[in-house]
Formats: structure tokens, C-alpha cells, sequence
């Protein structure tokens, strides 16, 4: 047993740990918290499969935009400081089984399938061949930026405040 | 390189692990008198009035929103512009397609931020522009 | 528990646990944001299996050094990224007309 | 090279006196202590001396000045202070989030040394992908001052620690646009490559000089780095997210003793973090004009290991850590030179001035890289001139 088997573990523990309560945390605002563990577990894992590049653009992405960004939804949309308890625990049942049909149904495909060729990562840099690939056979993934600015359109224009009127509220100000 | 994970990840380790450490330590050198007045919220010495949680601005959420684009972008454009002084090296048509490709992609969020100028997004005092606005058209119609 | 970190399957299997609890989340959660994440779970487990594969299936795939897994994994974030920015607006904007984001009781189509 | 490494240079001695070495691993952790705790905290801390004596100066004080010569160890009982004081948290303020949210902060700034090249030899991690890591780490710091102002359940943290949040992530994207000009000049992320391209220019040699004076882009990059920098560490003109006037203390307002302790260190940590990757990026690291410093070779060895790189590593340290202090020194003098800004203001600064001009920018860098094959004002002069 090597560091590597140990710090891959722990990220497991970790990231299993902080999807569970992800899931099933009664308040959001801890569900969110938790997904930062989950984020940053799959960021060491990728770092373990020798990913460097990805595991640097998990960080920057997920967990200092994306999660920032649902932390601030969070913070200005739900009655977070009224603390909730698990009131749905009905609501519950269908997507547990449904979830544990799906787990039970790919593990099963998962461990029954013949893994023999399995090869070790190798821990060269990555970032030059992402690169190339890059402006190369997938300079389409890399053009995708269009879509990119179709988002950013389309979601500045949603989000912008409805009308005029509705900001004619004096007590918000420019915090 | 697994070496190399490894020295940043005991850097990384060692300085989450120093808050809690710090303070676990100081756990045995610190006085401890609870009083109820160091338990209750600090307002400058009044009683803090409602929740804290006030409603936002949510010109905050807007910046993030738009910050969460251009994040990407300057992510993604790392690896390709690293390709750049390889490129003239290699010569041809390798280095047109790096400046190409990826001033291509900086040219059309550029087009977003242009965009976002022209209609006042980024604007942080629009709701001023705007309340001055309604506060002029009030007038008007009071005046008629 | 020697060579778990090249252990394919286990790499597989964690990964489907974030993707099951992502499945949860989404199927279960009320508030918008919620279901949100648990998205954000289920791409995050698919996007692991993609690096599992090419760090640990190497050459068993074609022309392998063009790094396909790991460049699908950054397609999979660059489009987390863009469904959070528009996703996120679309809740602000249910939360202003609505003073609420249950998505199970914003079931109108009028704003 | 990375510090780990050239620490296992011990080994020769350990494995000689007793037959076997240590782990490798035994080496980084301990390149971790030696920068974060012998470097990055007592340095951090003898910053807010140094801010001290400064704003004295400049308000024509004297400043600390009783404990220890020149009030040198001022630090010193700040810090012994703030470890003795009660720790007291606030009744509605929101338990895990607040003690985990310090931790964030510490592991984004503090974690981010790890790509700090103090020397040739002396790097933390010499990751292929240094810079970016930096940059990676350094957005865990806007989610730990978020979190932190939330769970303390005040109405100035959360404005605060809001502020914070917009300010930190909006600032990163000059900051980013300006690293990838660099990018292009040097084609590498690795902070040990990156600053090796910057040795004096030599006939035939891979140097092009400090990359400030690359090209006249890169002189306005620098000052776009410079300022997204003062705002990524919340300092003045940048500090909203903690204006004493407006916010009591801003997001840290909760937090007394050691935490508000811990969350100051970082702050400072961060500016001397983003002081040496200017330095690093920018400056030329530890490369001094008309000189390598690598080619110092005094022929000193102990057995048969090679003493030199430890007599080039003192040179080269104490060279990057000057440039280090001139950097912070000049942050230290805007905070006492320029006033706050508006929230608007800030705001409008990032997103009509420094992200507008830092993409031109990077067209120009692109542009020169291209059109001179990479070659600096400086070679291009040489060559002109015939030195090389």
C-alpha cells in the first residue's frame, strides 16, 4: 500500500461522504457546502490519474465559479436561516429505489466486465497535449465558445431585473 | 511528477490543517468566561434589530454569472496560448491555426462583454440611472 | 486496499456513487437550486470515469495521444459551466416573480 | 528542481551515517513546514509590522517602537496576543461554517506557495502547470471569505464578505488575462521555466530578459496584473470587503482572536504570494541584470556532494525576496496614498477598463511574439547593435 492508495481512498471517503450529504442534507445551504467536498475529492482524484491540467480546472471552475455562484443563488433566493428539517422523507422513497436500481444495475455491469487490460498512469504533463488537441481534432470542442456566448447572453438577459419599477424600492441601495 | 503532486499536496494539506491546529493548541492557554453580552451579535454595541440575512442586490449575481464565463475562457485559453512560441518554431500552418482558434474564441466573448456594455449589464449604478429615470417620468406626470 | 489507485473499477464505482447520489438529489430535492446540484454530481461522476479511462486504459483506445478522455472531461466543465450561468438565472428569475424556487410549485408557464 | 529535492540532499548524509535514507515523502512535508511556517508566517507577520511602521512614517509618527529594537518584535507579542485571547463565538453564528471557513482561506493563499520559485533550486512543487495551480488555489480564498461572512450571521460580515466574494472573482479575470500574456511569451506554465527565460540575454542563449520589459505590452500587463492583484487581496484602494469606515471590519467582523488572527495572516500571506508571482512572472525572479547567477561556480563540495547550488540558492533568494519587498513595500505606500473606491467603481475599473485593455493586450503580446519570433526589445536592440 502506497501514499497514492491512501490519498485515493480518502478521496473517496470524502467525496462518497460529501454526495450523501449533498443528497439528503435538510439544508441547502450545507448541501452546497458539501459539494465542495465532492468537487475537490474528484480534483485529487483526477490528480491521482496523473490529470494535472484538469484537476488546476476542476478547482478553478467548479469551485470558484460554479460554487460561488450557487452559494450566491442560495444566499438570495431561500429562507436559509430558517433552519429546515427533513420534512420530505416521503418524497424520498421513489428516487432512492430509483437510484439504487441504477447503482445495483451498473455496478453489477461494472464489476462483471473483464478489466485485465488495465495499464498505469503515466505522470506526464498534460497540458501541451491538451493543447494540441485542442486547435487539432478538436478545435470544434474548443469553438464551442459560441454556445459560451450564447450563455452568457441568454443568461444575463434572464436574470437582469424584470422592469424598471421593480427596483424603485429604496431600501436595497448599492451594497 | 507523482512527486511533484505530492509536494503541493502537502502544501495544500498542512495549511488546512494549520486553522484548526492553531486553534486546538490554544485551546489549553486561553481564558474561557462566558457571558451571555459576548455571545449576541456585534452592531456596534446595539441590539442587532431583525435577521441578518437581508434581501442582496443581485447585481452581485449578475457579475458572478457573467464572471463564470469569462472564468472558462481563461481557463480553456491556458493550454492553447502555451502552444504559441512552440508553434513559430514548428512554423507553417501550425502557428496561424493556435492564433487563429484562439483569438477566434477571444474575439466572440469579447462581442459578449461589448454587448453586455451597450445594454448596461455591467453597470453597477443602473438601478441609480434607472430610479432618476422613474423619479423624471413621476414628475412629468404629476406636472400634466 | 494495495493498488487502489490503479484500480479501474473502483475508480468506476466511486464515480457511480456520485452519479446515484446526483440522481437522488435531482429526483428529490424540492428547492430548484437543489436539483441543480445533484446535475452538477452526476456530470462530475461521468466526467471522472472519462479520465479513469484514459489514465488507466491507455492504449487500448485509439490514437490515444490526443488525450480523448481528459478533453471530454473539459467539454463536460465548459458545459457545467455554462448550464450553471443559465440554470442559476433561470431560478433568480423564478425566485423574483415567484418569492419561491420549489420547482414543484412553479408549475406556470406565466411569469 | 523542487525543494523536496534538493532537501534530500540530507539523505546522502542520513543514508551514510546509517546505512538507510528516509522517504521522499518525509521531504516534502518538510519543504511544506519550512516555507509556510519558517517563510510565509513569521514574513506575514512581520508585514503588519512593517504596515505599521510604514503608515507611521508617512503620517509622521514613530509607530512601534517599544518591544525590541525598533519595535522589531512587535509581531511577535501581536501574535502571542491574539493566541491568548478569549475565543469567543457568537450565539447565531453558524458553528461548522465558521470554524471550516479559516481553512478555506489558509488552503487557497497559503497552499498557493507551493508554486513560489525562491530559487532555481528551491520550488515548492515544480508542477507543469505552476502558474495555473496558483490561480486554481487562489479561488478557493473568495469561497472561504463568502462562507466565513455568512455563518457569522452579521450584518456587516455579509455585506462585506458579498463585496469580497464579487470583488475577488471579477479581479480574476484581468489577473488570468494578464498571467496568459506571459503564457504566450514563454510558451510554459512551469513557474522554474518561466522564470528561467528571463536570465540576462546572452549570444545564442534561450534569455530575453525580465518579461516587464518583453515588450511595451507587457509594461501595461504589469500594471494590470498589479492592480487585479491589490484587489484579489482585498488592500487599498480594494478594500471593500473590510472598509472600517462603512463595514466595522467587513466579513471578519465576528471573528476575534486567533481566527481574526488567521484571517489576517492570510490576507497578508496573500499579498506577499502575489508579490512573488509578480516577481516570479514579471521581474525576472531572481535574475539580475548583465549576470547569471546560475554560472557562479566557487568549486566547494562536501564527499561528493556539490555545494554550489546552496551558495546560488542564498544569492538568488536573497535577490527575489528584495524584488519580493519592493513590490510590498509599494502596496504598503497605496494604501496610505490612494483612497477607497465606490462599489460601482470597482466594478466599472474591472470590467470597462483592465478586461478591455488586458485583451488588446494579449493581441498585442500575440502580435510581437509573432511577428519578432519571440525575441524581446532588448535582443532585438542587441541585435541591432551588434552586441550578439
Amino acid at each position: 500500500m502506497t501514499l497514492a492508495d491512501i490519498f485515493v481512498a480518502f478521496c473517496f471517503l470524502l467525496g462518497g461522504a460529501a454526495a450523501f450529504f449533498t443528497a439528503f442534507h435538510p439544508n441547502i445551504l450545507y448541501a452546497a457546502i458539501s459539494l465542495i467536498g465532492s468537487l475537490v475529492a474528484v480534483a485529487g482524484l483526477y490528480g491521482a490519474l496523473g490529470a494535472d491540467f484538469l484537476a488546476a480546472a476542476q478547482l478553478i471552475i467548479y469551485v470558484g465559479g460554479i460554487l460561488i455562484v450557487i452559494l450566491f443563488a442560495v444566499m438570495m433566493s431561500e429562507d436559509i436561516y430558517k433552519r429546515r428539517f427533513f420534512e420530505g422523507a416521503k418524497k424520498y422513497i421513489f428516487p432512492v429505489l430509483a437510484a439504487a436500481l441504477v447503482f445495483g444495475g451498473l455496478a453489477k455491469v461494472t464489476l462483471d466486465a473483464d478489466w485485465s487490460v488495465a495499464t498505469k498512469p503515466d505522470f506526464e504533463p498534460t497540458a501541451r497535449a491538451m493543447g494540441w488537441a485542442l486547435v487539432g481534432p478538436y478545435a470544434l470542442v474548443f469553438q464551442y465558445v459560441v454556445v459560451l456566448l450564447a450563455g452568457l447572453i441568454g443568461a444575463v438577459i434572464i436574470a437582469r431585473p424584470a422592469t424598471k419599477m421593480q427596483k424603485f424600492t429604496d431600501d436595497e441601495g448599492d451594497n | 511528477m507523482l512527486q511533484e503532486f505530492g509536494n503541493a499536496l502537502s502544501f495544500v494539506l498542512l495549511a488546512a490543517i494549520l486553522p484548526p491546529l492553531i486553534l486546538f493548541i490554544g485551546k489549553f492557554f486561553r481564558p474561557s468566561f462566558p457571558h451571555e453580552g459576548k455571545l449576541t451579535t456585534y452592531e456596534c454595541g446595539e441590539l442587532p434589530v431583525g435577521s441578518a440575512y437581508v434581501m442582496f442586490n443581485n447585481r452581485f449575481y449578475l457579475v458572478a454569472i457573467v464572471f463564470l464565463v469569462f472564468d472558462v475562457e481563461v481557463a480553456l485559453l491556458f493550454p492553447v496560448l502555451m502552444l504559441f512560441r512552440e508553434a513559430i518554431e514548428i512554423g507553417g500552418p501550425a502557428i496561424s491555426q493556435v492564433f487563429a482558434l484562439s483569438f477566434a474564441f477571444l474575439g466572440v466573448l469579447f462581442v459578449g462583454l461589448v454587448y453586455e456594455w451597450k445594454t448596461g449589464d455591467i453597470d453597477w449604478v443602473r438601478d441609480a440611472v434607472d430610479r432618476r429615470e422613474h423619479l423624471e417620468t413621476l414628475e412629468k406626470g404629476s406636472s400634466k | 486496499m494495495a493498488g487502489l489507485a490503479t484500480h479501474l473499477p473502483a475508480y468506476l464505482i466511486f464515480s457511480l456513487v456520485l452519479f446515484s447520489f446526483g440522481l437522488v438529489a435531482a429526483l428529490a430535492r424540492r428547492s430548484a437550486i437543489g436539483i441543480f446540484m445533484g446535475v452538477e454530481l452526476m456530470l462530475n461522476g461521468a466526467a471522472l470515469n472519462f479520465v479513469a479511462f484514459q489514465a488507466l486504459r491507455k492504449g487500448v483506445i485509439a490514437n490515444d495521444n490526443w488525450l480523448h478522455g481528459h478533453i471530454f472531461s473539459l467539454f463536460i466543465i465548459i458545459l457545467a459551466a455554462i448550464e450553471a450561468a443559465v440554470a442559476l438565472a433561470i431560478v433568480l428569475r423564478v425566485f423574483g416573480t415567484r418569492q419561491t424556487i420549489d420547482a414543484d410549485r412553479s408549475d406556470e408557464l406565466r411569469g | 528542481m523542487s525543494l523536496a529535492e534538493f532537501l534530500s540532499g540530507i539523505n546522502y548524509f542520513i543514508a551514510h551515517l546509517f546505512g538507510t535514507g528516509l522517504p521522499m515523502a518525509v521531504f516534502s512535508i518538510l519543504s511544506a513546514v519550512i516555507v509556510l511556517l519558517l517563510f510565509a508566517m513569521p514574513v506575514g507577520g512581520f508585514c503588519t509590522y512593517l504596515e505599521r511602521k510604514v503608515a507611521a512614517d508617512f503620517q509622521e509618527r514613530i509607530g512601534p517602537n517599544r518591544v525590541g529594537p525598533l519595535g522589531l518584535l512587535q509581531f511577535f507579542s501581536d501574535g502571542i496576543k491574539m493566541f491568548l485571547k478569549e475565543d469567543s463565538i457568537s450565539k447565531n453564528a453558524d458553528r461548522w461554517i465558521y470554524n471550516f471557513a479559516p481553512s478555506l482561506v489558509m488552503a487557497g493563499s497559503f497552499g498557493a506557495f507551493a508554486a513560489v520559485p525562491f530559487s532555481a533550486y528551491m520550488i515548492g512543487a515544480d508542477l507543469d502547470i505552476g502558474i495555473f495551480y496558483a490561480m486554481a488555489l487562489g479561488s478557493l480564498v473568495s469561497l472561504g471569505v463568502l462562507l466565513g461572512a455568512w455563518s457569522s450571521d452579521n450584518k456587516w460580515s455579509l455585506i462585506g464578505g458579498m463585496r469580497g466574494a464579487a470583488q475577488i472573482v471579477s479581479y480574476e479575470i484581468p489577473l488570468g488575462i494578464a498571467v496568459l500574456s506571459v503564457i504566450t511569451i514563454c510558451g510554459s506554465m512551469n513557474m522554474h521555466t518561466l522564470v528561467a527565460q528571463q536570465a540576462w540575454p546572452t549570444a545564442g542563449g534561450e534569455g530575453h530578459f525580465w518579461n516587464v520589459f518583453h515588450n511595451p505590452f507587457m509594461i501595461i500587463n504589469f500594471f494590470i496584473y498589479f492592480t487585479a492583484a491589490l484587489a484579489e487581496c482585498n488592500r487599498t484602494p480594494f478594500d471593500l470587503p473590510e472598509a472600517e469606515s462603512e463595514l466595522v471590519s467587513g466579513f471578519n467582523t465576528e471573528f476575534s482572536g486567533m481566527r481574526f488572527g488567521l484571517y489576517a495572516l492570510s490576507e497578508f500571506a496573500d499579498v506577499i504570494l502575489f508579490a512573488c508571482i509578480a516577481t516570479a512572472i514579471f521581474l525576472g525572479g531572481w535574475h539580475v541584470p548583465f549576470f547569471n547567477l546560475q554560472s557562479i561556480n566557487l568549486g566547494l563540495s562536501i564527499g561528493e556532494l556539490d555545494l554550489s547550488p546552496l551558495i546560488q540558492s542564498v544569492l538568488m533568494i536573497g535577490v527575489f525576496l528584495f524584488k519580493v519587498s519592493v513590490l510590498v513595500f509599494v502596496v504598503m505606500w497605496l494604501r496610505w496614498t490612494l483612497p477607497r473606491l465606490r462599489v460601482d467603481q470597482l466594478m466599472n475599473l474591472c470590467w470597462k477598463y483592465l478586461i478591455p485593455i488586458s485583451f488588446f493586450n494579449l493581441i498585442g503580446v500575440a502580435i510581437w511574439t509573432w511577428a519578432f519570433s519571440g525575441r524581446s526589445m532588448l535582443q532585438l536592440l542587441g541585435q541591432l547593435l551588434g552586441v550578439y
